[in-house]
């Protein structure tokens, strides 16, 4: 009895918190072929952008995303230097990085509990949301804010962390470690999670390269694509080596995440301890003037920003590239074959970010 | 089924969220909360207004010396507090609540 | 007051189907409530009021009436009143078998509900609502031919009130209705066909395109059947009610810890989950009982 | 100025995509820019960390033939870039129809630096569908 329905997936569905469209067209439960669409929240932000600036788009870009809003800045910023020669002094590096660390823990967390939900393991769902509030409240203790830190600026960072303020963030690490071992473990080892997640939207090495895979949904089917081992900021300092599954299912893409959860703990406490002294930043002079492509790894992969300056204050041409605009053909790669109740957890699994697709 | 673990203690210790309209956590020191302006301190130089990425600041000094801040464009940025050069400007902690 | 009492007594059966009729959607209520306590306070938050369930139901009630079409309501209206059905032949000690396809007819009912509009998700949830009864009706025959080889009965009323508790004969099978349970309170692992606590890939499912009063009546339904299922938990030791209603609190808990310790598994698996495990443990107590029954005749 | 850039022309743009991807190039993004009189086309390719882009003076007014039979992951952008700047696109491998970010009635090219006036918006009742 293969009678072919199609099923209007997103953009207002519940179990998915961003306005993705997906058509499904199902043979019984099986789904036979996904098309995409996007564009409910196209929000015109590289417009936006030249009309700005070049340092008040640090703030805009910064609400590219509102989960790995930091990392879009520091991509920014970076970009701006490069094309300035700024020199940014080392504390400004090292603090960059703790604060990218820092949202990458809240990103894998947050995606962690929409993934359970997914799944309907709302228990879950609940620890991991209530494991990230910690990383969440840092953040307002060291910036100032929760999401939207603004920290990030062109030629540094704009608030120095006291001693006291690192020794809190250290805390919060040993804290969160804590949480993690209850929590990670039994997640890996949990029989309900493996049968809903084992060998579901496996895509090969091969496809996941061609497809232009980026960040975890690349490591986790062996790419061992992380941008961090270019040294940018202060990863080049902290001896940071890429984690990298090979199964390329969605417990693979899991376990890169969870292992990248510990990970950040690494790096935060390693560039704590190791925090020079110093300024914090630089005051950029001049405007910038020619092309440049600034790139970084954002929790879910790296991020493409094509910078044009012209010599004036605005930018000529700003381009975002983020890491869901690049998952979008690999899950189309994915998603052929699966079952219905495994299209949430599918698409979960490349951590969606809409609204920073479309920008 | 290793989750017991968390299960139990979970059910035999206090919850981790609160009633939110009715308890309320105090906000950090370094919160950015809200804009606020000392306006006896401001020479209405229109620098902030200039500076503000989300163009929330309008200061004007004729015909009458104002300045007057849109709280929904507010991006709570803080820049404006730092290129203020009479230092009038502050960042209150509790956020602010539309009436 | 004497005529009053001589009616209670004549009327006996009835007066109790009345009362359990009144009865069993407050008390699945207020199980429900206790649920949505003890599952926040597992996950670590506040929760709600015990009375939520009242309180939803009221609003539900208040809403503006919408339907597709009547044919839905019919059924929900049917799934309703088949349920309250099967509370009053329980009350009245009527025949196991009965009460058993009463009860099916019922889920029938609200899966022809379902099937009755266009939504691909509605349908998709009747569907699983199909593979659910598939999953769990067999057990529930099991257990009523159990209770026969036990009492070469399937009246109620007829089954002596002492003697050996049910527990003690069928445990196995006690164990496998476990499982029936959580599939029919929509709980993880078996949370398929309707998401009762949260969402999912088929949005609410089977009952999706109810709104207002009618998913009202599809609560009150399902307030009825919770008290059925625990209620009949509670007669497996129905020598001493106290300890049947401890065997029922423990079943209650266990509900909730597995809702908690699991993630919501496939309609697949829990079709061939059901027709292995639970289904041997079942078969295995009935053929014990069969054996021990032509033992003791020969 | 960018990193390993090489200037390519609408006759030889498949050939050189088609002869970077043995190598190993994985295909990263497009991106297009407004110049005036024509259009800047780069298409970004990495290997090992590396970027390399090839850049494509596009005349404006002239088809952007598309790289997507190619790497099918430029279809997304493509189809972005037909819809921000207007440019014809031959070749797609999924054509959303100019619909892919815009809705029906919403401006046309906007991230042109001199954007048409919008035209009316299109008939009631028909919503934007995949």
């Amino acid at each position: 009895m293969a009678r072919k329905s199609v099923i209007p997936f997103g953009p207002q569905h519940p179990v998915l918190p961003e306005p993705l469209h997906l058509r499904l067209v199902l043979e019984d439960e099986r789904v036979v072929e996904a098309l995409p669409s996007i564009g409910y929240i196209h929000r015109g932000l590289e417009k936006l952008a030249e009309q700005k600036d070049y340092i008040q788009d640090a703030f805009l870009v910064e609400r590219t995303c509102g989960i790995c809003s930091f990392i879009h800045a520091l991509t920014y910023c970076q970009g701006i230097e490069a094309l300035l020669k700024l020199e940014v002094p080392p504390r400004a590096r090292y603090l960059r990085t703790v604060w990218s660390e820092m949202h990458r823990v809240h990103s894998h967390l947050l995606w962690l509990g929409l993934l359970a939900d997914a799944f309907g393991f709302e228990n879950l769902f609940m620890q991991a949301w209530r494991a990230r509030e910690e990383v969440v409240d840092l953040m307002e203790v060291t910036a100032g804010a929760r999401i939207m830190l603004g920290m990030c600026c062109v030629g540094g960072v704009r608030r120095d962390l006291t001693d006291e303020q690192l020794a809190a963030v250290l805390k919060s690490m040993d804290k969160l470690n804590r949480q993690f071992d209850d929590l990670i473990p039994v997640i890996l080892k949990d029989y309900s999670v493996q049968q809903r997640l084992r060998g579901v939207g496996r895509i090969s090495r091969e496809t996941a390269y061609e497809r232009g895979a980026v960040g975890p949904v690349a490591r986790a089917s062996g790419v061992a694509r992380d941008f961090r081992e270019t040294g940018y900021a202060a990863y080049g300092e902290l001896g940071f080596v890429p984690v990298v599954e090979t199964e390329g299912d969605c417990y693979a893409r899991m376990e890169v995440r969870l292992a990248e959860l510990y990970q950040c703990l690494h790096l935060v406490r390693a560039a704590v301890r190791k925090m020079p002294s110093g300024p914090i930043s630089v005051t950029p002079k001049g405007n910038p003037d020619g092309e440049y492509v600034s790139r970084t790894e954002q929790p879910r992969g790296e991020v493409v920003y094509y910078l044009k300056g012209n010599g004036g204050k605005n930018l000529d041409r700003l381009r975002i590239r983020t890491p869901t605009f690049a998952n979008i053909a690999p899950l189309l790669a994915m998603l052929p074959g699966c079952e219905l109740a495994d299209v949430p957890v599918i698409v979960l699994s490349i951590d969606p970010c809409i609204s920073c697709t479309e920008r | 089924m290793t989750f017991l673990n968390a299960i139990f203690r979970n059910l035999f210790s206090r919850p981790a969220t609160r009633r939110y309209p009715f308890v309320k956590r105090e906000p950090f020191p370094g919160t950015r909360g809200q804009l606020a302006i000392d306006p006896d301190r401001c020479i209405y130089c229109g620098i902030c207004a200039k500076r503000c990425p989300a163009n929330a600041i309008t200061v004007s000094k004729t015909p009458s010396k104002s300045w007057t801040l849109d709280n929904y464009r507010c991006v709570i940025c803080g820049y404006c507090v730092e290129v203020c050069p009479k230092k009038c400007l502050t960042m209150k902690q509790d956020y602010f609540s539309p009436k | 007051m004497e005529a009053l009492l001589a009616f209670v007594v004549a009327w006996k059966p009835y007066v109790l189907a009345a009362a359990a009729l009144v009865v069993a959607p407050v008390i699945g209520a207020l199980l429900m409530g206790l649920d949505r306590i003890l599952t926040a306070r597992i996950q670590g938050r506040v929760g709600p009021p015990l009375l939520q369930p009242f309180y939803d139901i009221v609003k539900l009630l208040g809403k503006a009436p919408i339907a597709l079409n009547r044919v839905q309501v019919v059924y929900a209206c049917l799934h309703l009143a088949l349920m309250m059905l099967v509370v009053v032949l329980l009350a009245m000690g009527q025949d196991l078998m009965m009460i058993l396809f009463v009860h099916a007819f019922s889920n029938i009912a609200l899966i022809l509900g379902g099937m009755s509009v266009r939504s691909p998700y509605s349908r998709i949830g009747s569907q699983r609502q199909i593979m659910q009864m598939l999953a769990y009706e067999p057990i529930l025959v099991l257990m009523v031919v159990g209770i026969y080889l036990i009492f070469g009965t399937f009246q109620i009323s007829r089954i002596p009130a002492g003697g050996v508790p049910l527990l003690v004969q069928l445990p196995l099978v006690f164990l496998a209705f476990q499982m029936v349970i959580s599939i029919k309170l929509q709980k993880s692992p078996f949370d398929v066909s309707t998401s009762h606590h949260a969402h999912q890939e088929i949005v609410k499912g089977i009952t999706i395109e109810y709104s207002g009063p009618y998913l009202a009546v599809i609560e009150i339904t399902h307030l009825y059947e919770t008290c059925v299922l625990f209620t009949v938990v509670a007669l497996f030791w129905a020598p001493n009610p106290l300890v049947g209603l401890l065997l029922a609190a423990l079943s209650f808990l266990f509900q909730i810890v597995l809702d908690n310790a699991c993630a919501r598994l496939t309609t697949m698996w829990m079709l061939r989950y059901m027709w292995t495990l639970p289904m041997v443990l079942a078969v295995s107590n009935i053929a014990w009982l069969y054996l021990r029954n032509g033992a003791s005749l020969g | 100025m960018l990193q390993n850039c090489k200037d390519v022309t609408r006759e030889n743009l498949l050939t050189e995509v088609a002869s970077r991807l043995p190598l190993g190039y994985r295909f990263v993004t497009m991106t297009c820019v407004d110049l005036g009189d024509a259009f800047d086309v780069l298409y970004h390719f990495d290997k090992n960390y590396e970027l390399s882009t090839l850049r494509l003076r596009l005349p404006k007014g002239e088809t952007l033939p598309s790289v997507s039979g190619l790497v099918f992951a430029a279809v997304l952008v493509e189809n972005e870039i037909k819809d921000l700047f207007g440019i014809a696109v031959t070749g797609l491998a999924i054509d959303y129809q100019g619909h892919f970010i815009l809705a029906d009635g919403a401006p046309t090219a906007p991230l042109l630096k001199n954007p048409p006036p919008p035209t009316a918006p299109a008939a009631e009742g028909a919503p934007k569908n995949g």
